[in-house]
């Protein structure tokens, strides 16, 4: 199984949702994130004290999938989370062991 | 306001005390200022500029996205800043001397004479269209009639941003509605609240703003939204209000800064503002529960958000009426508001398939009309009665059709010079943000700033 | 309100001019209104509305989680509405008319005959049990009357809400509190301030409502609470608030309001409403700092939620206080109240094992019979003087006997009587939310909305 | 608060109802209170309490980060409640009564003697400074003069706050504040505004409180923000505001508040109060504007943080010269303001290097001063005279140096004494908390609680 | 070193830390985190405008231990989370190369 | 590629970025977390109920960098971050499979 982390523009969010249930995927975790990158942010000025926007609001999407899915998963986040325009995020793969279904006990790929 | 055409405002105004002294009224000088009178407008403008700010303010900015808070606050607060300046400047004196049917004179320009009856620190009352026939004497200094009917003009405008929230620059903002107050709200109040006024002529009763304020400002709201368009995202994005709490204190604000809308309409301290008070509190009441019931009984739950609507509904609603119904009445005025403008917001709109973000029309102008036409319905005579009119302005179908002429002046007139006016600014600095400044959201964009 | 009995309220409450114009005062119509009192009482009524809305919406939804912010937001406001119609349909008609010692008549049902004496725009001064020995002319008009008790009667039911926090249906909560304002609380308004009641018969001094508003409340609130049973996971989930900054604003406003609620109880712009406003002020400070020092001492951080905690303990025991008492007597109220109610609200609760969530019996119920108490102790006689009774109402034993069985009576007809309502509405839909919605949050599941 | 040195307080102040009986006015006895006058008191002394207690509690908390958010809400509302006790235990006998031209005796410790003339629950009009040449009766009870002037004497200190925020700790503030309350601010109002005050007797000019408040608060808050030094993380760490939409309401209830300082201030609901309103409105939106153009233009973007800034410039700048000037002077004091403030509170603190964290001194000392001075030079004659003086205190040069002295005075006597005080309270208790506890924030270290 | 990754329902959060403590586990790291899954969310409605939560509010916790530690964790994390209602959440396992205290650089198990 | 994750002291959160910058890191991402650690927190009060803070606020950065770039990283993530005070946090290792850059479709390293 592989954990997909993908860091995406918030407003990207339910396309990717979308492009990622017809492969198969029932579920996904999200977080609100800050991102620092090659996107630079806006200056807020507060009675003359400045401060630089460094970090911008992403989404970071955390989804297991069984490894042999793990190669359409990226190819739809990429494919839906894309605009072209500095930002848009990464993609990044990590390798699970192990997985486990609270509810049910279930484990591995039946945990997904 | 009351109506001056009958000339009652003379009776219903001066203090009961003055009444029995003759010796006083029948003197030709400026009338006397009642201290009762003037504290209660002096409370009543602090009430309704409590209504926009923090009271529209923070209803608007409670419904927009978290990336529009500030821009949404900052909307109706600079109006409050621009439209104090253009009414001291010249909003007052085309609204509110005598100038002919149409429009009033500069002779309150920059309020030039507005002190001239100070002396030894003491004021005299004012007369609303002093040397006319219409004349109306007033128990309150000038500067309190103009700072009152300023608060007015101040909110108007406000009212209008909920229609294109999360998508104006600021810049056109500013150029748009310095014009608007100029151009579209001066002259109808005019028409409708000064005695030589043609709407205030035929006789239309509008007692505090159903069509100078919530009828004019919710069609311009919707030429706003036509003109404007869709906000990016519209019908497929999370739109969803970032924090209706915000919402629910500034409906609340605006109930009861209402009480100086209508209750100060009366522009005293009489039996007339407490009739005021209470029919607007009874149909706001009645129509937050329509809403509520409707919604209930057709989507499944009550939602906070329609309780809140509804009250503004019935506040809406009641305006033109509320000195002029009784009790019972209002009641039925409520419950009309609100379930008529639940079904305009939640299912007219979308069948229409505009974007009035915050539902300005839904509510503003379907409100406002709702109670306009039910004040030509449910006059009750005595409340408008006076010496030279016995039998006041009863309901009935003359009334009737008389507050319709009214309700479609100000919608055509509103709506035409809006439109006019939305292609001015245009012109001059366009009038929407981009596509990327509208995902990123106002408050960065056009202010520099957000919240947590 | 004052007290009816001695029917000093002629004197006090005609203003001054009258009293040197006797010509008038001897009329044999109704009086003359005021404009002064009339502007007052309009603003006070403005004023105990922001004390609902959106003061104790802020205050309650400030403490408690995220997920039912919106819900208690909710509910002052919907009790606002629901109780208005209740009021001006039967309520006032049962608390203010004469009828009976123990309940007013039908005679005002739907307000009918509230704008008899409207002519020409113009209304007179309301006689408060008009025709009876206690009758008690106002220099207000009866529709000012009517709304400023209303306001008292929308409060009411509302402080009742903090107890069961967190876990009650919509729907029993429209049903109960429907059912409560006209079963309990116009019938205890009417005993306690109509000047036929049996309990202003005895000379139960209660000014502003410290027994038909908190300890009412506060008593229906614990019978609430130990009906309910307490929230899921009680003593052992977090239940910290979600926001404290709004219950700060909601205790601001309150304290604001209050001047409405207490120096509004004088019924015009006297000397009575100036020391009313005076006491209230100090009582409230003290309690505040009462309140703080104490938690300081023995918990080692003086906290902003103790702090309005007891300025609220403060606001409430001086309510029954206000006309009678002069400031040095207004400190050891206010300091008595703070730390009771410190005490009550962080030791005995726990002592006594019920789940109280915001307080209402720690603070309305407990912070009432002190006020009201200590009312019978400290009371100053030319406060209440009248001609009838020139020695007014001074303190003494005898007072706080007659006092404790004001208390006493409210105590047992409120428990009972909410008791027994709450039977009914849980017969009619049930009370509480399932275990999985209480733990999802009342805004989502009887809403369908959250804040961010 | 009038100038009561030229007794022009009597002609403007008494009803004009009084005026035409002469026999009332010839009486040696107490005056009678004005209903209206004291409803407009009692309305006015809750709007001041509003400004403080939410207003002032959140225009601050909003501006701070959100570790100090409940920390700054609770420095206003303690503040409050210290302020209402000591001003009823002395202060307000320390300011207001005769004494000497610099310090009031104690014969209203423990406002002792307040209730004198209350009889039969009517009280008597107020004479400030009875015996005295300069005596100035008023038209309502001395319990709301005295309750006006308390809501004065609360914020005063409460706006000190924001130069300090973020550091300082609870107890000092406890400290500080008592004693600032009666060494500075009790001696200033009684110089300023006592009839026997001997700055009152140079005849400087502050109808609301420019040097008394504002400038006085102004000067302390330097002094604090020296003394305690910057706080951790200044210049490197991003202190940007938590939450603005807090500092917009708070901004916003400071506006609609300062209607009733400032209108107010006129004791009475009279031509001069209304005058007041009007020119307080228009410099705020003056003001208000030209901090934003100012803002524009400079850093490219209209902030809503300028744009409140710019107001409470405006209303701070109008202060003093609210009931002495007309609305055309009342644009350029607000334009003067909001672009002098804009440079003081962006550019010269930052040159200077001082951190005075929320711009106590930029925006209240500098405002206070440039409205202080421009009283002198716009003062209109007429709103001020008397029969004594009919020509009033016009503006000039003349005024203009007098003006000066006031200012100088109260920069020079409350920037040391604020010293001292400070410097005491280090000695008792220390000042500021340690750099971990900053670092954590005041909310959970100094009161053990925290928002979401 | 095992990184213990699990999605549990908000109000589980006190369970879960408790049932770790007699373990040994001395620290862990939550955040709150949006879940998208089997178990379906509530309909807002605003003004006629309606909104699926498709995303529930959940808590990921993030607990590093020994992987000998491992089994007995992941086993006190499903008991302790577990309600057998739908959107019980899911236990994940990564593989960690090294870990490091901060405050005094002890590396590895030291440093758990 | 490793994914740096470190759990550090919210104030501290500028100096790392300042630190990592000479190294070459171009991006990183955080998140808001609580942490529950040897570092004891505050109790709250409210009214009598209380409640003890064991969860700090804390910050989370993951960083995913060239293998060989790793220890650097730390060692940079383990100076800036230290104050010696208790709660100062950790640094952990993971093993990245694949990265992708979601505007360009460039992967692995130059992703980054
Ligand atoms: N090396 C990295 N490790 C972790 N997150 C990264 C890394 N590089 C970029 N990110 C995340 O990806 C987001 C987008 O990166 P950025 O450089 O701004 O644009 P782009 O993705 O177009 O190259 C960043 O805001 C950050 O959250
Ligand atoms: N494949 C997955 N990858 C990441 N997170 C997942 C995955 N599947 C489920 N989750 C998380 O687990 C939560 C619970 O899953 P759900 O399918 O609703 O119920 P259950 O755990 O009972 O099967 C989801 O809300 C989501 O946060
Ligand atoms: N085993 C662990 N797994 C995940 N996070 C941990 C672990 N141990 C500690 N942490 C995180 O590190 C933070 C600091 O740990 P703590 O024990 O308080 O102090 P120190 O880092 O000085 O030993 C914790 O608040 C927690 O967020």
């Amino acid at each position: 199984m592989k954990l997909i982390m993908a860091i995406i523009k918030p407003f990207k969010l339910d396309d990717v949702r979308e492009a990622l249930t017809p492969l198969g995927v029932q579920g996904l975790t999200v977080s609100e994130v800050k991102g620092f990158g090659r996107q630079k942010g806006q200056t807020e000025i507060y009675r003359g004290a400045e401060y630089h926007v460094s970090f911008l609001p992403k989404i970071k999407i955390e989804v297991v999938v069984p490894a042999d899915l793990a190669d359409q998963v990226i190819e739809a986040i990429a494919k839906s989370a894309h605009t072209g325009k500095i930002g848009d995020g990464k993609i990044f793969v990590l390798d699970i062991e192990r997985a486990m279904r609270i509810r049910t006990g279930e484990v591995d790929s039946e945990a997904l | 306001m009351m109506r001056p055409r009958l000339g009652w405002g003379v009776g219903a105004l001066l203090p009961a005390l003055l009444m029995a002294m003759p010796a006083f009224a029948a003197d030709d000088g400026p009338p006397k200022i009642d201290t009762g009178d003037t504290a209660w407008m002096l409370t009543s403008t602090a009430l309704v500029l409590l209504m926009t700010v923090p009271g529209l303010a923070l209803f608007y900015a409670g419904m927009v996205r978290k990336k529009n808070v500030l821009a949404t606050l900052m909307q109706s607060f600079v109006i409050t800043c621009l439209v104090t300046i253009v009414w001291a400047v010249a909003g007052y004196s085309l609204a509110f001397t005598n100038g002919n049917a149409y429009l009033g004179d500069m002779s309150r320009f920059m309020l030039h004479g507005i002190a001239d009856h100070i002396a030894k620190g003491v004021d005299t009352g004012f007369i609303l269209g002093a040397g006319t026939d219409g004349a109306a004497p007033q128990t309150v200094p000038e500067t309190v009639y103009m700072m009152f009917q300023m608060t007015f003009a101040i909110i108007t405008p406000a009212l209008i941003t909920g229609a294109f929230a999360d998508r104006m620059k600021f810049s056109a903002l500013v150029i748009f509605m310095t014009l608007w107050s100029l151009v579209v709200y001066s002259p109808i109040a005019h028409w409708v609240w000064a005695p030589t006024g043609w709407i205030a002529g035929l006789g239309v009763l509008d007692f505090a703003g159903g069509t100078v304020v919530h009828i004019n400002a919710g069609i311009a709201g919707l030429v706003c939204a036509l003109v404007l368009g869709k906000r990016v995202g519209y019908g497929s994005d999370n739109m969803a209000p970032f924090n209706l709490s915000y919402a629910v204190i500034g409906a609340s604000l605006l109930w009861v800064g209402w009480f100086g809308f209508n209750a100060g309409s009366a522009v005293g301290a009489n039996g007339r503002a407490g009739m005021a008070m209470a029919v607007t509190q009874i149909a706001t009441a009645a129509a937050a529960l329509g809403w509520m019931f409707a919604e209930w009984m057709t989507k499944g739950k009550p939602s906070v958000l329609g309780l809140i609507s509804g009250a503004v509904a019935g506040l809406v609603a009641i305006t033109p009426a509320s000195g002029y119904v009784l009790p019972g009445s209002s009641i039925i005025i409520g419950v009309a508001a609100g379930v008529i403008c639940f079904w305009t917001a939640t299912s007219l709109k979308h069948m229409l398939g505009y974007d009035d973000s915050l539902d300005v029309f839904g509510v503003h102008c379907v409100g406002g009309i709702v109670g306009a036409l039910l004040t030509g319905v449910f006059s009750y005579g005595p409340l408008s009665a006076t010496d030279a009119s016995p039998d006041g302005s009863p309901g009935g179908l003359d009334q009737l059709k008389i507050q319709a002429i009214g309700v479609a002046t100000t919608l055509v007139y509103s709506g035409v010079m809006s439109f006019v006016l939305l292609m001015i600014t245009k012109a001059l600095v366009g009038l929407r943000v981009g596509e990327e400044e509208e995902r990123e959201g106002l408050d960065l964009v056009l202010h520099g700033e957000q919240i947590f």
